[in-house]
Parts: C-alpha cells; structure tokens; sequence
C-alpha cells in the first residue's frame, strides 16, 4: 500500500461524494476516506515512530468511525435519506470536481515545495480535496452533506499537514483533531435540533435571517 | 457760505418746482391749471389744521412724516449745487446720499402698513419693489460718474464734471428715470391719478392729514429738488448760480413734457423701464473704464 | 505561571459551573471569576511574566493589550450577565417576533460556555505558536457557538448554524495557511524554524517566499472570517443580532478583537520576511471594502442590533485598514481596537436594555428611549457619538490618527474614501440612533435597574476619558504593541 | 488668559451644576460671559498676545491656547450676547419647567458657550476640533430641545450631518497644514498645498457660517430652536465659521487674488439668494435665518474685498475690506440676536411663527417693538444705525478699488456696489414686512389679539441690545480704535485711520438726523397744540367697516418682488381660479422650500440611497452563498497574489 495509491484513493472517494445523492452512502465514503487517511501516516514516508502511529491511530478512529457514526445518528433523527434537488446536478458536479482536480494541479505547479515530499501528487490531492469540500457546502441543501462537505475540507487540510508537514509537533496535530472532532459533534447537535424545529434539514430554507427583502 | 444758500434756495423754492410741473401740464392740456405757488398755499392751510387718526394706527404713524422730512433735508445737505461744494462732503458721501432716501422710505412705508388699509399696503409694496430696481441704478450712475473722476464725493464728482463726452448723456438719462421713479412721477406713477387701485406713492399717504400730510409734501418736494439738483450738476455744470436755478425750473418743465405726452406704464412693465436705466448706467460705466 | 492561571481559573470555574446546583451561587462564580481573571491582569501590568512552555505561551505588547481589553469587557459583561440571567425566565417564554413558544438552554450550560469562552480567548491572547494559536481560536468559536443558542428559537438556531459552518470552513483554511507556514519555514538549506513567533521573526529572511505569501492569503481569509472582514463578515448581523445582548458585546468587543490578533500574528511574520507591502495592500483593500458594505447595510438598516453589528464590520474595516498603512496608522489602530471594544460593548449592553422595555429589534417601533429609560438613552446616543468617532470620544482621536497618517503618506484617494464612507456610515446611524431616542415613548419613564445600566455606563465613561485623555502607561503599551507589529 | 480660561472653567462647572440644579445654569453663564468679557476686553485693551501652551496626552495634541486681537475680538459678541440670551432664557424656558429637564437645556447652553470660547482660542488642530464638534453637539441638542416635534427632529438630523460632513474637510485641512511639521500646532503650520487649504476651509467653514449652497441647515434649524438659542447660534455660533475662515488665512501667507474673487463670488451670491428667500418666508423665524445668511454673505464680501486688496497691492482696499467685515460680525450679532430675541417675545406671546397670523403686536408689546424696529433698521443698514456703518466700509471699500484700480479689477467690483444696492434695497423691503405684518395694523388672529409684552428678564437684554445698535452708529469712530489692531493681524492696518475717517462724518450726519426727527416733531406738537386731534376709522374707499382680513398679507406686500425673482425661488403656488358669476370661495397657498435642498441635496440622497440599497442582495440569507463568497475570495486572491 503506498502513498500514490492512498492518495488516489482520496480522489476517488471525492468524485464518488460529489455523485451520489444518497446521504447514508456518502457517510459511508467519507468513512472509507477517513480510514484512508488513518493510513497515511504510516506510507507518507515518515520513520515509524509511537507519535506516527498515535496520530493514524487517532486519525483513524476519528475520522473514519466517530464522525459517520455521529452524522448517522444525526441522519436518523433527521430520517432523512437523499439528497433531493441539490443547486447544482449530479453529473455537473463530477465535471466541476475534474475541473477542481486540474485547479489544484495547477495551483501545487505554481507552488513548488521547498523540500520534496513523499509524492508529488500531495499537494494537488490535498487543494483539490479542499475545493472539492468547499463545493460540496455550497451546492448541497442538507446540513448534513455540509459537514461531509466540511469533512472532505478538513480531510484535504490533513492529506496536506500530514504528508507535508513534519514538524508539527503531536500536541497541535491532536488538538487540530479535537477540535475537528468537537466541531463536528456540535454540528451534529445542531443538525439535531433543526430537524427538530423545522422537521427538515434543507438549510436552503434556513434563511430567515437577512438584509435582502424581495 | 454758498453752500447754506443752496440749502436756503432748496428749502424755499422746491414747492415751485411741481407747480411749474403742474403749470406745464395744464398748458399741454390746454387748461389755466392751478396757480404756480399752489403748493404754498397747500402747505399753509395744512399746518393750520388739525388732524385726524385712524384708530388702528400707532406712534409709527406719526413719526414715518416727521422721519422721512428729516432724512431728505439731511440728504439736501450732501448734494451740491451750482459747482460749490456741498456743505456736507467726504469720501463716499454717495452712498449716505442714497441710504438717505432708503431711510425715508422706509419710514414711509412702515408708516402706511401702521393703517392696516389693503391700500396703503399695496402701495407700499410696489413702492418698495421700484425702489429696490432704482437705487442699483443710481448706484450704477454714480459708480460711472466716481471711475470717470476718480472722486467719491458727490462734490467732487459735480466739481469735475466735463459734460462734453457720451458718459454723461447716458447717466443723465439713468438718473432722470431715476428720479422720475423715486418722485412718484409719470411714467411710473401718476400722482394725480384718483382711483387708489393704480396709486403708488399717494396711496400710501391716503390716511395722513394736517401738518403731517403737509410734511409729506414738504418732504416730497425737497426730494424731487435733492435728485433734480444732482442731475442739473451732472448736465450743467459751472458755477453760476441762476443759470443753475433756471436749469432746476427747466427740469420741471422737462418732467411736465414727459407727464404730458407720455401715459403711465402698465405697473408689470416699471421693472423693465428700470432695468433699461440701468443697462444704460452700465454702458456708461463701461465707457469710462477706458 | 500566571499566564498559566489566567487560562486555568476560567476553565476551571467552566467546569464548576456545570457542576454547581445553585443559580445564585453559579452567577457568584462568574462575578467572582471575572474579577479574579481582571486582577490577575492587572498584575500582568505590573510585573510581566516570562514567557513558559519554551515561549509557546507569553504576554508581548499586543497580546498585554487584547488580554487587558477581553478581560475589562468580560467584568462588565459578567455583572450585566447576572442582572440579565435574573431577569430572563425559566419556563417556556413567547418569542416576540413570532410568538412561538421556546426555553432558554440551561443557566448552567451558558455560565460554563461563558467562561470556557474566556479561558479560550485567554489562551488566544497568550499563545506565540501558530498551531497553538489557532487551536485556541476555533475554540472560542466552539465555546461560543452554545452561547449564541442561548434562546431557544428557530432564529438563533439558524445564527448559530451559519456561525458554526461559516467560521468553521474559514477556521479550516486558517490551518491550511498554518501548514503552509510551516513548509516555507521548512527550506532544505537550513534547519526547520519552529512554529514560534519569536522565532519565526528573527529567522523570517530564511522563509519561503511563495509558500510565506500563500500562507498569509490563507491566514487572512480564515481568521478575515472570523473578524469579521467583508465579505466574509455575513455570520457577524446574524450572529450578533440573535444572540443575547451580553454575548452580542462579547463576540464584538472581544472575539472579533482575538482574531485580528491572529492576523496581525501572521502580518508580524510578513513584515519581518519584508513582504509587508504584500500583506498590506490585501489589508487596505479588505479594510475599505469591509467600510463599503457596512456603510450599505447601515444606511436604512431596520434592526438596531443588526445595525451595530455592522458597525462592528466597518470598525474591523478600519482597524485592517490601519495595519495596512501602517507606520502612524499602526498606533492609531491599536488605539482604535481598545476605543472600539468598549464602545461596542457598552452600545450592544445598551440595546440589551433597549430591547428588554421595547420587546423588539426593530428600529420603527422604537421611540422615545431618552424619555422612558433616561440613563440608557442618554448612553444609546452618547454611544452613537462615539462609535461615529466625534469628539471629545476615543474613537475620534485614534480614527483621527489613521486618516493623518494615510494623508501624510501622501495617499489621498485612500483618505478621501476612508472620509466618505465614514459620513455614509454617520448619516445612517444618525438616522436610526436619533429616531430611536428622540420623541415621545408613550410610556411613563421606567426605573432602570443597577446592574443593567453600570456595565456600560463604565464602559462609555471609559471611552469619554480615552477621548480626553490617554494615560501614559496605556500610551507607552500601544507603542510597543504598534512597534511589535512593524509600525511605529 | 487665566481670566479667559476661568470663564470657561465656570461655564462647564455651570452646566454640570445645572444637571442638578438647572436655575444654576443661567448665574453661572453671566457670571462666566462677565468674567470672559473682562478678560477679552483686557487683550483687546493692552493689545498683548497672551497665550498658555500645556502637554496634552492625546495623539498630536497639545493644550495651546491663545488670545490675540482677532481672537479677543469676536469673543466680545460670543461672551457679550451669550450673557443677554442667558438671562432671555431663564424667563424664556420657564413654562416648560416640569415638563422638560431643563437642566440639560441649560448643560447643552453653556457647553456651547464654552466650546465657543474655546474654538476661538484654540492654537492647535485636535484641541480646535474637540471645541468645534463639542460646539456642533451642544448645538444640535439644543436645536433638538422639543424633540417631540417631527419638525424640530427633521431639523436637528439637518443640521447634524451638515455639520459633521462640514468637519469632515477640516479633519483634512488640519491635517494638510501640519504635513511638513508633524504637529498641529498653528505656530507650526506650513503653507504647503495652499490653494487646497483654502477650498477645503471654504466648504468646512463655510458649511457652519452658512454660505450658499451649504447653508441648508440654517433655515431648519435656527426656528427649530428655543429663541435665545436660534439668537446665540444665528448670531455667534455661525461667526465661528467666519473666524475660522479668517484664522487659517493667517496661516496661509499672501492670498492669491482668485481666493479673493472666489469669496466675493460667494458672498455675493450668499446675499442675493439669502435675502430674496427671506422676502419669500412667512415663518418670522425662518426669514431671520434666512436673512443671516445674507448677512454672512455681506461679511465673506467683505473678506473677499480685503483678500483682493492683498493680493492686488492695494493696502487701502484691504483694510478697508476686513475692517468692514469684522464690524459686520459684531453688528449682525447685535440686530440678529436682537431680532430673534424679538421674535422669541412673539412666539412666546402668541404662541405662532406666522407672520400671517400675527399684526396689531405694537400695541399690546410696545417695549418689544420699538427694540424690534430698531434692529429692523439697523439690519436694513440704514443710517444712522450700526448696519449702515460696516456696510458703508465695505462699500467704501469697494468704490476705492473700483476708482482706482486697473478695469480688470474695477468693473466686478463696480458690479459688487450694484449687487450691494440691490441686497440693501431689498432687506429694507423685507424689514419693513416683517416689523409692519408682525406688528403694524389690526391683529390678525387671536393668537395676536390676546397676546402680552414679555417680562423683564426678557425685554432688559433686547433694550440692551438696540442700544448696543444705536450706540456703534452714533459713535462709530470710536470703534476703528476696536478694530485697528484686529484688522493688522490678517493685513497693515496702519492706513485704516485715514480711509475710514468719514465715519466721524457720518456718525454727526447720524446725530444731525435725530436732531431734525425731534426738531420736526417738535414743530408738530407746537402746531397741533390744542388743535382737534380726531379719531376714525382707516380710510378704505368709504367702506366704514374694516375687519382685520382686510388687510395686507405678508406675502402680498412681498409678491412684486417674489414674483421678480420666481425662477429664483421656485416658490410653489396651489390656487383655483375662481369660476362663474357667483363663484365659489377658493384659497391660494404658497410655500418656498429651500432650491438647493429641493433640487440638489434631495435628489442626490435618494440615488446614492436607491443605489446602495441594490447592493443588499449581498446579505441574502443563504448560507451555501456565504460559503460561496469565502470560496470566490479565496480563489481571486490566490490567482491574483500567485500569478
């Protein structure tokens, strides 16, 4: 299992987020995604130490199995099941995805790491997750394929800090991780309670508030 | 010395001048006309009357008569006539000269607003309508007349006067309007017109009586003398004396042609005569400049 | 070790309050903390503390200020929090708007969420390490958001949702700028330089320069978001206008504060790197951007809190603006930051009032607040003329100082806009401010109580002193905070 | 200087008093004036600069203050009329005693009065601008007293961003005059970027004094305001524009003629318009404040006259110019805040503004109208009265130049004396309306018929005032003693003795004039002794039966004019005609707003409103589209900053 692969790997599960409209499989992805990025310590290449293993370990765990358990309740009390009608198409949304990928190709070109890294595809992988996480938000009615939007961010952010980044030191990588974690859990509540007072979570209808009057 | 003569000369014979205005105008209408020392005899049975007040009225009343006869003499003291200089002469002494009449118009006018008549109001109104168009004009004319001899006295402007050059027909005309206006004469108003709607200046003494009113025509006399004064020096400089008085009876007999032969002007279109004054002022002034 | 306390006692007091029965004892707590934690400040003044933890956490001039700042407002916040948790009731209440029936969250929850809240901007004020720096921001987010959800009611939700994911998404590419900082800090020629400021500073002619620029983009859009930097300021109306009035204060007079600090941090690393010229063009345009739509939505805005959140907008625009001259500008934007704080606060404290006797926000059916609550009225328009920036008030002199030194610069086009959004933002607030207070009530004059009307009367009292005068020792602290940040 | 300090020391300690104790207010004011009347006058009479320089810890501030000539010279009428409206107001404000805190009244007055001060004495730019907007602020609350009323509260919003966006040009003019030194002292004021100085002085202090077409403010907001107030703003408060003025031209070094002919421009125009909107006005209040502007017009004439002689060399013409203008300062506060103290007794008898609703008042308030008529004459400028004595300077002025200087020159400022003319015949006609309508004839209304003369504490300052008038014109030589050192801080004044010599000329034809008003009156009394002296009705045509509808309106008595100047005025008239042979009772009304408010400021208001107002999508309530702006921001940065 190396590194290119895991990274495709990623790519893979991007496209296939921004295509399916089943909110219970996209869960499911991000989970997959999760998983992968466990792994990703351990084949960026660094040396194997405790802290190595601690952070994939915790990695890992978090986002591959906290997160979609937590959004799979939140999914429940919500019982909603697809996304209906997102702004914008299915199929429009994989092309813009490629087009994302090549952005992001462009982007790590015009950026040159100062120190080669395990793989050149890191960077571009890590800016077209983060694209891709971005459009996700903006072109999804349910809250909850806004976190996973926001997940998919978060996740493109970790690819980069974690194949790019040595130095960090495993303090902050864990309270990024906490914080992360914290983050979604009060977003899961959040979820929670709009569906509980507007028994939907489409937060295209959460728009009372504004300066804009038609 | 001279100076209080001409005063003594003003004080005495302005009465004359409308009589010999009136006396022309009989003679155009083909009529004997009222005796020439009419005035006189006016005056004197008026300051031996009493007088009667309406109840509206208050001490404002009263003393717009005493106020405006005042001013007028005080303006008499600035002019000078017949070459000497005026008794009163300083640097500016013009525009005091104007303000003058400013001040006895006002007292006039309030004076008429005090009967609370619509009539002497509405005369009041047009008189002070005329007499914020006139007094540019005889600004204008006296700027002309101040560039082109480098004086700001009336007596020095009078003292070096060359009536040879175009200057002084144009501000000659200007200041004859001028005084046409300020008198209350034809063709902006007719003194003795005798419907109260087409009135300007007798209108707005219609309520006055007695030694009042005989202020009042007093003073209107001096007025038409003080102004008449001005123009004479500007025409007809030179120092003597009787040639400068039969040019004052001339400008009567002038001002009965013109009430003779021309009708009133229709009261929309005084502003216009004025105006016109004025553009003929300005061209004056502008010729000086030279 | 008192920077240390300064972060434990609040946390600590947190999670007291989640464990405390009694409402009157929890709201001693709070009073008590918040004095404790002003004291400690204070102490800071007088003897400084090292910096611990190898430098990760240390007081420098600016973090001195902030701190001091974040800890006078969170005392008035505090006993104007106890008038109000009084005041609020516990049962199921009507929602003045629509009627719908909702709860507050749990007293408990709030005091706690208070004070995490605090503990977190502490540690924001006091860490030197980027990760650090930033771990502790998206903490105030997350101790805040519960806070802003306070009212029960689909409104406030729908404040707290779009707080949550808009902060959230700028916070995660703030990382992303961390990250990037840290590759241009790593070149293969020399070892690595760590995460901390004061390295990075005396090392930064050896950061990348490609990786440092995209670091401080990065930077700048996601703590911009935070701060409140059009056009990435649209959480900030919501936010503040649904949340309750104290917090309201809080969340502009000090968390916006918090992550302008996270900015400067960065623009620190710039200018030592001598990039400050690229990092201050980005600044002046955000800043004039920030002034042009605020100035937008003030003009005939219908909701007085909304319409100070704004303000809090156009003030961020302002102090981007400041660091974005620099030299001069620098001071006169420390000085603005502090004059800001306590303005906002006592204003959003104020309306707090306001809309506890009026039961709206909206500004039509506001009248006559100078007759029915004489002392916050007088403070509403007083409040008004500060944040306006006349004088004799503190925001004057410090606007006063940028403008002079944007014209000294000899950038007139910059002063010329800087002078008209300023009147467009006047004229509107003057519009709705005076309408609110002027007139006839209705009403008979109302009894207001202590508690409600001492916090911001302090604060304004405050900012009118800053007007007139400024101690030397506050003077000497904005100098060294400007210097800090490369200005002088 | 302590002295001048002291007073403003006790004006602020006053109005904080009178929070509390708000009869505190006023003793405190008169005791402050006195004190700083005391202190002027000693400047003006050793003729020492004194000034006091103390560090202030604020940015670029100092607290430098300084009292010069000019200075001590318009803090006479600041100190003096501040004093009169003081005690005016004690009486004045009395019925709303209980209704409103007079205390803040009284805390607003006396900050206002103070920060006059201060304006004036201010040396350095953020001790001058703190005065300036504390003066702007006290002001407007004053203007805002009956805040009840949407008028007053209209007015207030007026005058509040008038003023602040007049300040804002100051902020920059400061800033522009201490750019090369670094400090806002004035001692260290450079000259640099003159010409822009000067424009940016013009609008900032031209916006207080109320030049056309920044005066918008005025004629809202000065019969908005308690008369004593419209008295000290109308008569002082706008002055402080004019020093302004005056002090950053000591600043700027030898003008160029274009200043010069720039501020005849305004002045004179000022004027026209100023005036010929009074004539229009029928609220008696609105036409004084309309008549202040033409009188600031007359002032900015004058110190365009003198800028003109400055810069063309001709040092008489400059004297001359400035002496003019700053007697005129001093004048039109006498009449003006005599006029509104005045027309404060009216309303406060009568209860209305409305001339047309007013008449017969000489009567029932004889004491009001006679000090009244007399500030009608005065302002009209009429000899033998103060007015007539700073206008004839400046008309003086005006002819010297226009004797002797080259055409170039000569002729606008021969077309200035034209324009001169013109204003001063047409203030007399809107003075003779406002002192007959208002006081001459029958009543026209009950208010008027039941209306009462004003106490003491009000008719003492009037009297004072009129007497005030009376006294520069009859005494008017006396007052180049006053002006000579004044006039040499902003040009040699050493040639003023000789060119304005005619005054004492003109001050003895002033005497003359009386003498022969009471010699002549004395002859009628003799010849009406014991003569019958009847009583009837006004004659009417034989109608016996006059009623008070009958008479002339104000409007009616101005309508010639009016209609002379409609393009001007744009006066809107609502009329029926009437119809038939029997027609039916029709009304014509007529009102006159303000041109430049109408025409210029309310148009552009509601574009750049509508336009900004499109901008509001922005905030549309979508949080997809929020996370969008983020996303799009991010992206042009990046392409823009990395490309």
């Amino acid at each position: 299992m190396n590194l290119e692969l895991v990274l495709i790997l990623v790519v893979l599960t991007n496209l296939k987020l921004l295509g399916s409209s089943r909110l219970g499989s996209s869960i499911r992805t991000v989970g997959v995604q999760g998983l992968l990025l466990g792994l990703l310590p351990l084949v960026a290449g660094h040396d194997l130490t405790a802290r190595v293993w601690l952070l994939a370990a915790g990695g890992a765990v978090i986002k591959g199995v906290m997160f979609p358990w937590m959004l799979m309740r939140a999914l429940r009390d919500a019982e909603v099941r697809r996304e209906v009608e997102p702004f914008v198409g299915m199929l429009t949304s994989i092309l813009i995805g490629i087009v994302a990928l090549g952005a992001s190709f462009w982007l790590g070109h015009r950026l040159p790491l100062p120190r080669p890294a395990g793989s050149l595809l890191l960077v571009p992988v890590a800016l077209s997750a983060i694209l891709m996480g971005l459009f996700l938000i903006v072109s999804r009615r349910k809250a909850v394929s806004q976190v996973l939007g926001f997940l998919v961010m978060e996740n493109g952010i970790y690819v980069f800090g974690v194949g790019v980044v040595q130095e960090t030191s495993l303090l902050v990588e864990l309270g990024v991780l906490l914080d992360v974690f914290v983050a979604v859990f009060v977003m899961g509540i959040i979820i929670f309670h709009i569906s509980r007072e507007f028994d939907h979570i489409d937060t295209d209808r959460l728009s009372m508030l504004r300066d804009w009057k038609p | 010395m001279m100076a209080f003569v001409h005063i003594l000369f003003a004080l005495v014979l302005a009465p004359l001048l409308l009589g010999v205005i009136n006396r022309t105008k009989a003679l155009f209408a083909g009529r004997n006309g009222q005796p020439l020392l009419q005035l006189y005899y006016d005056l004197a049975k008026l300051l031996r009357k009493g007088a009667v007040y309406s109840r509206t009225t208050s001490w404002v009343f009263r003393a717009g008569p005493i106020a405006g006869l005042a001013a007028v003499v005080a303006a008499l003291a600035i002019v000078p006539f017949a070459g000497t200089g005026a008794p009163v002469s300083f640097a500016g002494d013009l525009v005091l000269f104007a303000y003058l009449f400013g001040l006895m118009r006002f007292f006039t006018v309030i004076a008429a607003l005090d009967t609370g008549s619509s009539f002497e109001g509405m005369g009041a109104s047009r008189e002070v309508q005329f007499a914020a168009l006139a007094e540019p004009v005889l600004f204008l004319a006296l700027a002309a007349l101040a560039r082109r001899t480098g004086s700001l006295s009336l007596s020095g402007i009078l003292g070096a006067v060359t009536p040879s050059e175009p200057v002084w027909a144009l501000v000659a005309v200007a200041l004859l309007v001028v005084l046409l206006a300020e008198n209350a004469r034809i063709p902006v108003d007719d003194p003795n017109t005798h419907l109260e709607l087409t009135m300007i200046h007798e209108v707005m003494v219609l309520d006055h009586g007695g030694p009042d009113f005989a202020f009042i025509l007093y003073g209107a006399a001096l007025k038409l003398w003080v102004l008449g004064a001005l123009l004479v020096g500007v025409v007809l400089p030179g120092e003597n004396i009787l040639l400068s008085l039969v040019a004052m009876l001339a400008l009567a007999v002038v001002v009965g042609v013109i009430e003779s032969t021309m009708a009133r002007l229709r009261l929309l279109r005084v502003p216009q005569l004025l105006v016109g004054a004025g553009a003929l002022a300005a061209l004056a002034l502008i010729l000086v400049m030279r | 070790m008192m920077i240390f306390a300064l972060v434990l006692v609040p946390a600590l007091a947190g999670v007291a309050a989640v464990v405390l029965r009694h409402d009157r004892a929890r709201r001693a707590l709070l009073v008590l903390t918040a004095l404790a934690h002003a004291g400690l400040t204070g102490a800071v003044w007088v003897v400084l503390p090292g910096p611990i933890f190898g430098g990760w956490l240390a007081l420098d001039a600016p973090a001195r200020l902030f701190l001091s700042v974040t800890s006078v407002l969170f005392l008035a916040a505090a006993v104007y929090a106890v008038g109000y948790l009084a005041r609020e009731p516990h049962g199921a209440e009507k929602d003045f708007e629509d009627g719908s029936l909702f709860t507050n969250a749990p007293e408990a929850v709030f005091t706690a969420c208070l004070l995490w809240f605090l503990a977190a901007m502490t540690l924001v004020t006091a860490s030197q390490h980027f990760g650090l720096l930033w771990v502790a921001i998206e903490a105030t987010t997350l101790a805040s958001a519960p806070l802003i959800y306070f009212h029960r009611h689909h409104r406030s939700l729908e404040a707290t949702w779009k707080y949550l994911l808009i902060c959230s998404v700028g916070i995660a590419l703030a990382l992303l700028g961390n990250f990037f900082l840290v590759v241009a800090a790593s070149t293969p020629e020399a070892a690595p330089v760590p995460m901390v400021l004061g390295e990075l500073t005396a090392r930064a002619r050896q950061l990348h320069g490609p990786w440092l620029k995209a670091a401080f983009v990065f930077l700048l859009v996601g703590y911009g978001t935070k701060m409140g930097l059009a056009p990435l300021h649209t959480w900030l109306p919501d936010a503040h206008s649904e949340s309750p009035s104290v917090i309201s204060a809080l969340l502009s007079g000090a968390l916006l504060n918090c992550a302008f600090l996270g900015i400067l941090r960065a623009h620190q690393v710039c200018a030592a790197a001598g990039q400050a010229v690229f990092g201050q063009g980005l600044l002046v345009g955000f800043g004039l951007i920030s002034m042009a739509v605020a100035a937008v939505f003030i003009l005939g805005q219908a909701d007085y809190k909304r319409l100070l959140a704004y303000s809090s907008v156009e003030h961020m625009g302002i102090l981007a603006l400041g660091i974005g001259l620099g030299g001069a500008a620098t001071f006169g934007a420390m000085l603005h930051a502090v004059n800001h704080s306590l303005t906002k606060a006592a204003l959003f404290l104020v309306a707090g009032n306001i809309l506890a006797a009026y039961r709206t926000k909206s500004t039509a059916d506001v009248r006559g607040v100078a007759r029915l609550l004489p002392v916050s009225g007088v403070l509403w328009v007083a409040g008004f003329f500060a944040i306006t920036g006349s004088p004799p008030f503190g925001p004057f002199l410090s606007e006063f100082t940028i403008l002079k030194a944007a014209l000294d610069q000899g950038r007139g086009a910059v002063a010329v806009a800087y002078l008209a959004l300023l009147a467009l933002v006047f004229i509107g607030m003057a519009t709705v401010v005076l309408r609110m207070a002027q007139g006839e009530s209705g009403r008979a004059t109302q009894r207001e109580p202590w508690l409600a009307v001492f916090p911001p009367a302090a604060l304004a009292a405050t900012v009118l002193v800053l007007g007139v005068y400024v101690p030397p020792a506050l003077g000497r602290a904005l100098q060294e905070a400007a210097q800090a940040v490369g200005g002088f | 200087m302590n002295l001048l300090l002291a007073a403003v020391a006790i004006l602020v300690a006053g109005g904080v008093v009178a929070l509390w104790r708000d009869r505190g207010g006023p003793v405190a004011a008169v005791a402050g004036c006195v004190v700083g009347l005391v202190g002027a006058g000693r400047v003006l009479w050793t003729g020492a600069t004194v000034s006091l320089r103390l560090p202030w810890n604020v940015p670029f501030g100092s607290f430098y203050v300084e009292a010069d000539a000019l200075s001590a010279f318009f803090l006479l009428p600041i100190f003096g009329l501040s004093a009169l409206a003081a005690i005016y107001g004690g009486e004045y404000l009395a019925p709303w005693r209980g209704k409103k805190s007079l205390g803040a009244a009284w805390f607003f007055f006396n900050l206002l009065v103070a920060s006059m001060a201060m304006v004036v004495l201010a040396r350095n730019g953020v001790l001058f601008l703190v005065a300036w907007e504390v003066m702007a602020l006290a002001s407007f609350f004053l203007v805002t007293f009956e805040d009840e009323r949407d008028d007053v509260r209209a007015a207030g919003w007026t005058y509040l961003v008038a003023t602040h966006l007049g300040t804002a040009f100051l902020l920059a003019m400061f800033i522009l005059l201490g750019r090369e030194n670094g400090s806002l002292d004035f001692n260290r004021f450079t000259a640099g970027k003159a010409g822009l100085v000067f424009v940016l002085a013009l609008i900032g202090f031209g916006t207080k004094a109320g030049f056309w077409p920044l005066h918008v403010w005025l004629p809202e907001a000065h019969p908005a305001a308690p008369s004593h107030v419209s008295a000290l703003m109308s008569g002082v408060m706008i002055k402080t524009g004019i020093y302004g003025l005056l002090r950053v031209l000591t600043l700027l070094g030898p003008p160029p003629a274009w200043w010069g002919w720039t501020l005849i421009g305004v002045g004179l125009v000022s004027a026209l318009v100023g005036i010929v909107f009074a004539l229009a006005q029928r609220d008696l209040k609105r036409l004084l404040a309309y008549s202040s502007v033409e009188n600031i017009g007359i002032i900015t004439l004058g110190i365009g006259i003198g800028l003109l002689g400055m810069s063309t060399g001709l040092p008489v013409l400059a004297a001359l110019g400035f002496a003019g203008a700053l007697l005129h300062v001093v004048n039109h506060a006498l009449f003006k805040g005599l006029l509104f103290l005045g027309a404060g007794a009216v309303l406060h008898a009568t209860g209305t503004r409305d001339i047309e609703h007013l008449g017969g008042l000489l009567k029932k308030m004889p004491a009001t109208a006679v000090t009244f008529l007399v500030g009608a004459i005065a302002i009209s400028g009429l000899p033998p009265l103060n007015g007539f004595i700073s206008e004839f300077l400046i008309y003086l002025g005006a002819f010297k130049g226009g004797v002797s200087a080259s055409a170039a020159i000569a002729v606008p400022l021969l077309a200035v004396i034209t324009g001169l003319a013109l204003i001063g015949g047409l203030a007399a006609a809107c003075f003779a309306k406002a002192f007959g309508v208002v006081f001459l004839g029958e009543p026209r209304s009950d208010h008027a018929a039941h209306a009462h003369e004003a106490g003491p504490a009000m008719r003492g300052p009037m009297l004072l005032l009129a007497s005030g008038c009376a006294a520069i014109g009859l005494l008017s030589p006396l007052t180049l003693g006053v002006l000579t050192p004044v006039v040499s801080v902003l040009t040699p004044a050493d040639v003023l003795w000789e060119a304005a010599r005619p005054l004492t000329i003109i001050s003895g034809a002033g005497i003359g004039v009386l003498v022969l008003i009471g010699v002549v009156a004395l002859v009628r009394r003799r010849l009406l002794a014991g003569r019958s002296v009847g009583e009837t009705v006004t004659w009417d045509c034989g109608y016996a039966a006059p009623t008070a509808r009958m008479q002339y309106t104000g409007s009616s008595f101005a309508q010639p004019l009016t209609e002379l100047f409609r393009p001007l005025l744009g006066t809107r008239k609502k009329f029926t005609p009437l119809a038939g042979y029997f027609p039916a009772p029709t009304t014509l009304t007529t009102d006159t707003p303000d041109v430049s408010r109408e025409r210029v400021y309310r148009p552009v208001f509601g574009l750049v409103e509508a336009g900004l107002s499109r901008l509001r999508w922005l905030q549309h309530g979508n949080v997809q589209l929020y996370v969008l702006y983020i996303a799009l921001t991010l992206l042009v940065l990046l392409v823009w900053k990395l490309s």
